[in-house]
């Protein structure tokens, strides 16, 4: 009897995954990462991360074979339009993820709603995404681009700082950091220096720094300006005798090239290499394993929204052509993310905690960033109560 | 009678050097009055001053009576002067009958037209071939300009300024690199042209200035030194030594 | 706004100005000379950055990097010179910038491919390492100091080979009067190698001279490039004066502006206008400076070639 | 006369072509990738008349079609709907600009044009980047389309093509007209001999600046195509290496044909397209293509022609 009733779930088990893999072909996934010019290591980062949880699951998501298209951006926006539009119509992917920067992000959610296509970012989290416009087609495995300068500026607020330089570039990002600063930070901001994009030499800004004798900078720069400016800040002098407070400026995709000039200074983040949740370093030594580097917190969001696809695909039973099924697995999903919590907000972005992080130099001699300091427990993004879904 | 061309004290200054000195003079009507002076005598800075390339400090320029001085060479050109350069300057990639058809034009109300205008074409082509008739390339008019000979690309240069039906036409060394036939040609096209149209010459080739001039002017250092009948000049024991004296080296 | 910080940015923006110099002496240089538009410079300057930030790993010392990358940037000039320019004097300016910008494509992408899309960086050599105290808090690097002396020296030396020896004459004449010069006698396919040679070698100097305070990424050529241009066209193409001067000139407006711009608004309008219109404004300033330069003189400041 | 006419007939059977397309049963992507590189062709076609007939090299050129785009943009974040409202604004507005620009730049010749129309091009980016009211550099989403007399027809990729289309062959068709005419001839003997057309009654740096006008017209009608087709505005559009893509277009095709500039812009973007889809480290491939094409061929595409047909 018992022998027949195992016989008969086998049969049963073998009837329904011939009936799921008759019934649907692969899920095809759309990644959209900039991976030209200067910023081309942030896209390579999430690239890399979401492969890895790809290939840890022998490039299943959810139980069903996933086939991952790979576009370079080129991180112009029109021409994101058009690559979409050939991945959406041409490849007929299901999910569009990666999304490096919120220009592209911007120019392509258009289209990508339209169609009827989930948009899952591991990056970009741009606010008009997350208040009125957003869509029951969009999740974000990472964060609302204020949420990590709010960080900082709460940071800025609990230290008791009273007078803080904002250094940022004259782009929307940089306008955003300021802001989501500003929002938590209620002390004077002594100074407010917009550079310019791309900008090499901060000297003339660092004599304006030294000039206002701030209790401490906050900044925002990232990619090769962050490396410029940590160099020179360092060089300066004033690095050990002005705080230097950042986010997405300091991470493991510059610091190969700031080396020690970064140590000590801190930055603001929902998760670092140096996290001990067990998650947490199953992944990095993981993909340390696979890539010879150390991942960024590019690379994390982007292998935990490789998690949060296989969910919303098992939950919604591997049927990832139903948009409803999938909505509410996506709403609803339940993985183990590297971070630690993680729930999804009625407007696609996630409720988390926020760290300050450090630079330290590990034994091996290479650099990486630590949490220490939770500042935001379960923080939900400023926007979600402008968001009509519910 | 008023002159057709009257330059009153022009001055032009760069830095210290002083390349016109107060020059003045006048073309006359049906003379061809002849500017001769060494090299780096400042010629070409008067030249470019007359036509409008070159503002003057000082000084001003009549055509036919009116003062041109503050209009631009464009201008200038609708006016009533043509020029030839001492490079021989046409469109390169058109056609000798193309050159002359852009002078026609060039006078015409429509020589901007944004649209093909059919009936300016025909006049165009029409004038082209009776120009080019007269300065004897009226079998050449669909050869390519790059494809002409030297003593050709002169002789079309002189149609396109005729064309615009001139009140002064300027000519700066139309003999310039021409042989010894070429010169010969151009200076009998010149003479021939004498009736129809007062000139400014400014040449080198002394044979020709003294067999084409009405009268002629020495400018020495930006000064006009000497003026007079050709033979009146040839015999001022100054200018023979201003200018023959320098003529060698020159060379 | 105190006078020593205005006495700092005046020095910083000196500084901004010499480094312009160092790349821009060659750019100006090879248009000058061959009237050739080598959009190819700005990577033969990352080229020398990452050779001497290779090579300083390799050897452990900057100034042998150095040393080896400025042969190394020379010799990858003449590759450069034989495969792709030669072929394009004669040709005109489109074609010559067209060609030089497929150079720029392929160059960065095989950077990309051999060291990766991370920056890089390198030390400051441990000689230079000390700082200045140039006010209260803040210190002024001794490597900028000999990024200043850099740029000095090679004004002196390039004013020194150009107004001193013969190559320095061929090179003024054929900034004035290129077919005069194979009228000398003079073999103008030679000349013309070797400035080109050399002109790698200035913008390998300067990419080379920057690694320890800029960061070592692939398309770094590309924003000083378009700078360098500037400069050589404010300053009046092919003049090495006209580069220098115009590169101060550059450095003084754009780093004075970068520092001041915002706060003089603030004097005007109010200060979120200020915060708004400034830094768009600064960021525009060296083209705004381009533009009215080229309006009231178009051949620069110190124009070279002879009009006629 | 032999080439006018076989130009105009590999024009003819370029936009026959481009007409039948939406006929033949192709997916709809192709559809609005065919009508994003026609907006392209109606700047490129614009470029040759400034470079090609009246050899200015133009490195601002896509600040006009950065303008026309926002000038729609705006308008539709404004809400005013009409399709033609936005194509005068844009056209306008691109046209106002290269009036005032166009007015320095034209006494400039050679590499000081170059740069100098590059300066007034960044300008124009720097502007839009500060332009946060309307997104600022992360640009500015149109969640719909401009409605034509009241109707939402554009909203439906083949109608949107057919207006690019039409606006294309209306390009090509005031180009070719302006350069057969008393004003094209004028502007094409100044580009060889500048002082010989002043000699002969022309102000040439007037027909310089309204052939530089009329060019940034017709792209800030192409920037209000593609403001609608992508619906998305950002300062990306009017970055500068967008305009050395003109140029490269425009040089490619074979300058100075019209039909030139139009297969120049359909062979540089497909050519992007299908290389980066071969490999992600196309940019080494399309290089290598660039440096032969310059070595090897002259007079680009159109050049090619005309050899193979002696």
């Amino acid at each position: 009897m018992k022998t027949f009733t195992v016989m008969l779930a086998a049969a049963a088990g073998l009837a329904l995954t011939a009936g799921t893999a008759a019934a649907q072909e692969k899920l095809k996934i759309g990644m959209m990462v900039t991976l030209s010019g200067p910023s081309a290591v942030l896209g390579q980062h999430q690239r890399d991360g979401f492969n890895l949880a790809l290939k840890q699951r022998g490039g299943k998501l959810g139980g069903v074979d996933a086939e991952v298209v790979l576009v370079d951006d080129e991180l112009k926006p029109d021409v994101a339009v058009q690559k979409v539009q050939g991945l959406i119509e041409r490849d007929k992917v299901d999910i569009v993820t990666g999304v490096t920067f919120s220009n592209v992000m911007m120019a392509i959610a258009k289209p990508v709603f339209d169609s009827r296509t989930f948009l899952v970012s591991s990056n970009a989290g741009p606010s008009p995404l997350a208040g009125r416009a957003c869509s029951p087609f969009f999740y974000a495995s990472s964060w609302q681009n204020d949420q990590n300068h709010e960080t900082m500026g709460k940071y800025a607020q609990d230290k008791g700082f009273k007078r803080v330089v904002v250094m940022v570039p004259n782009y929307q990002a940089g306008k955003d950091a300021a802001a989501g600063f500003k929002r938590f930070f209620k002390g004077e901001i002594a100074d407010e220096i917009f550079t310019q994009l791309g900008q090499l030499d901060f000297s003339a800004e660092l004599a304006k720094i030294a000039a206002a004798k701030p209790d401490a900078v906050f900044s925002f720069m990232p990619g090769g300006m962050g490396v410029n400016l940590v160099k020179q800040y360092t060089q300066a002098g004033l690095s050990g005798r002005i705080p230097f407070l950042s986010a997405f400026t300091i991470d493991e995709t510059t610091l190969p090239a700031t080396q020690d000039a970064a140590v000590g200074l801190l930055g603001g983040a929902q998760w670092a290499p140096g996290s001990t949740l067990p998650a947490s370093r199953a992944f990095v030594e993981a993909f340390e394993k696979e890539y010879g580097y150390v991942p960024a917190l590019y690379a994390q969001q982007a292998y935990d929204s490789a998690l949060l696809i296989d969910a919303a695909v098992k939950a919604a039973g591997g049927k990832f052509k139903d948009k409803e099924a999938m909505q509410k697995g996506f709403r609803n999903a339940q993985f183990e993310s590297v971070r630690g919590p993680f729930k999804m907000n009625t407007n696609g972005f996630p409720v988390q905690d926020f760290y300050v992080v450090k630079v330290v130099k590990r034994a091996d001699g290479k650099f990486q960033t630590e949490p220490v300091e939770k500042v935001f427990t379960a923080h939900e993004d400023v926007y979600a109560k402008d968001c009509p879904l519910k | 009678m008023t002159a057709v061309l009257r330059l009153e004290g022009l001055t032009k200054r760069f830095g210290a050097l002083v390349v016109s000195d107060e020059v003045s003079l006048d073309v006359r009507p049906g003379e061809i009055h002849a500017l001769i002076g060494p090299n780096g005598a400042g010629k070409t800075t008067l030249i470019g001053q007359i036509a409008g390339r070159i503002a003057p400090d000082a000084g001003r320029v009549f055509l036919g009576g009116e003062d041109v001085t503050a209009l631009p060479a464009a201008t200038r050109a609708r006016r009533g002067l043509a020029r030839t350069f001492q490079i021989s300057a046409l469109v390169g990639d058109m056609t000798a009958r193309e050159n002359v058809a852009l002078a026609i034009r060039g006078r015409s109300a429509g020589r901007l037209a944004p649209i093909p205008l059919p009936g300016l074409e025909r006049r165009c082509r029409a004038e082209a071939m009776d120009g080019l008739a007269e300065v004897g390339l009226a079998d050449r008019a669909d050869v390519p300009v790059s494809a002409l000979s030297h003593g050709e690309r002169r002789a079309l240069e002189l149609a396109a300024a005729l064309a615009l039906e001139p009140k002064l036409l300027l000519l700066d060394e139309p003999l310039a690199g021409a042989g010894k036939d070429e010169s010969k040609a151009l200076v009998k096209l010149i003479g021939s042209l004498r009736a129809k149209i007062p000139m400014l010459l400014v040449e080198h080739d002394m044979d020709a200035v003294f067999r084409l001039a009405d009268r002629v002017s020495v400018l020495v250092y930006g000064r006009i030194v000497a003026s007079g009948t050709p033979s009146e000049v040839r015999a001022d024991p100054l200018v023979r030594s201003a200018y023959l004296g320098e003529e060698d080296e020159a060379c | 706004m105190s006078l020593t910080l205005f006495a700092v940015q005046t020095l910083n923006g000196l500084q901004f100005g010499l480094m312009l110099f160092l790349v821009a002496a060659g750019l100006t240089l090879v248009f000058g000379v061959m009237d050739f538009i080598n959009l190819a410079h700005g990577v033969q300057y990352m080229l020398g950055a990452y050779l001497t930030a290779v090579l300083a790993k390799v050897t452990g010392g900057f100034f042998t990097a150095l040393l080896l990358a400025m042969p190394l940037t020379l010799l990858l000039g003449l590759v450069l010179e034989r495969l792709v320019f030669r072929p394009l004097y004669a040709r005109g300016h489109l074609d010559q910038v067209l060609a030089t910008f497929g150079v720029i494509l392929i160059v960065n992408e095989a950077v990309k491919l051999a060291f990766g899309a991370a920056p890089i960086s390198v030390p400051v050599p441990e000689i230079l390492s000390g700082s200045v105290r140039l006010m209260d808090g803040l210190l002024f690097p001794v490597y900028r100091l000999a990024i200043i002396g850099a740029g000095l020296g090679t004004a002196l030396l390039l004013w020194l080979v150009i107004d001193g020896t013969r190559f320095g004459m061929l090179v003024r004449a054929g900034a004035t009067n290129a077919p005069m010069v194979s009228a000398l006698g003079v073999d103008v396919r030679r000349l013309f190698t070797a400035v080109t040679a050399f002109g790698a070698m200035l913008a390998g100097f300067a990419g080379a001279m920057v690694t320890p305070i800029l960061s070592v990424e692939p398309g770094m050529g590309d924003g000083v490039l378009i700078l360098a241009f500037v400069v050589i066209v404010v300053g009046g193409v092919g003049s090495i004066r006209g580069a220098f001067i115009a590169a101060l000139i550059v450095g003084l407006v754009d780093t004075l502006g970068r520092s001041f711009a915002t706060d003089l608004l603030k004097l005007v309008m109010s200060a979120s206008t200020a915060n708004h219109v400034g830094p768009a404004l600064s960021s525009m300033a060296i083209y705004l400076l381009m533009a009215g330069v080229l309006a009231f003189r178009p051949a620069g400041l110190f124009p070279s070639r002879s009009a006629g | 006369m032999t080439r006018t006419r076989r130009d105009l007939l590999v024009l003819g059977l370029m936009l026959g072509l481009l007409a039948a397309l939406p006929f033949l049963g192709l997916p709809n992507w192709v559809l609005t990738y065919t009508a994003r590189i026609m907006a392209f062709a109606i700047c490129a076609v614009a470029l040759d008349l400034v470079l090609g007939y009246g050899g200015m090299v133009s490195l601002g050129h896509a600040a006009f079609l950065g303008i026309g785009s926002y000038a729609a943009g705006i308008l539709l974040a404004e809400n005013v709907n009409d399709f033609f409202i936005g194509l005068v604004a844009g056209a306008g507005a691109a046209g106002l600009y290269a009036l005032v620009t166009g007015a320095v730049a034209v006494r400039t010749k050679g590499v000081a044009f170059i740069m100098i129309t590059l300066a007034f091009g960044q300008m124009a980016f720097f502007v839009a980047n500060a332009l946060s009211e309307y997104g600022g550099s992360d640009g500015l989403t149109l969640w719909s389309r401009a409605e034509i007399g009241g109707t939402r027809a554009l909203a439906r990729d083949t109608n949107l093509y057919f207006v690019i289309l039409f606006f294309l062959a209306l390009s090509i068709l005031i180009v070719r007209l302006v350069t057969a005419s008393p004003f094209g001839i004028a502007l094409r003997a100044a580009r060889s001999n500048p002082e010989r057309v002043t000699a002969l009654g022309y102000d040439v740096e007037r027909v310089r600046l309204w052939a530089y006008v009329l060019a940034a017209v017709l792209c800030g009608v192409a920037g209000v195509l593609i403001a609608n087709l992508s619906s998305f505005v950002s300062p990306a559009l009017m970055a500068w290496q967008r305009s050395g893509e003109f140029i490269i277009m425009v040089i490619l095709g074979g300058a100075g044909t019209v039909w030139g500039a139009l297969a120049g812009a359909f062979a540089v973007l497909i050519l992007e397209e299908a290389l980066s889809l071969a490999t992600p480290h196309w940019k080494i491939l399309f290089g290598l293509f660039l440096i032969l094409a310059v070595l090897f061929t002259r007079g680009g595409i159109a050049g090619l022609f005309d050899r193979s047909a002696k």
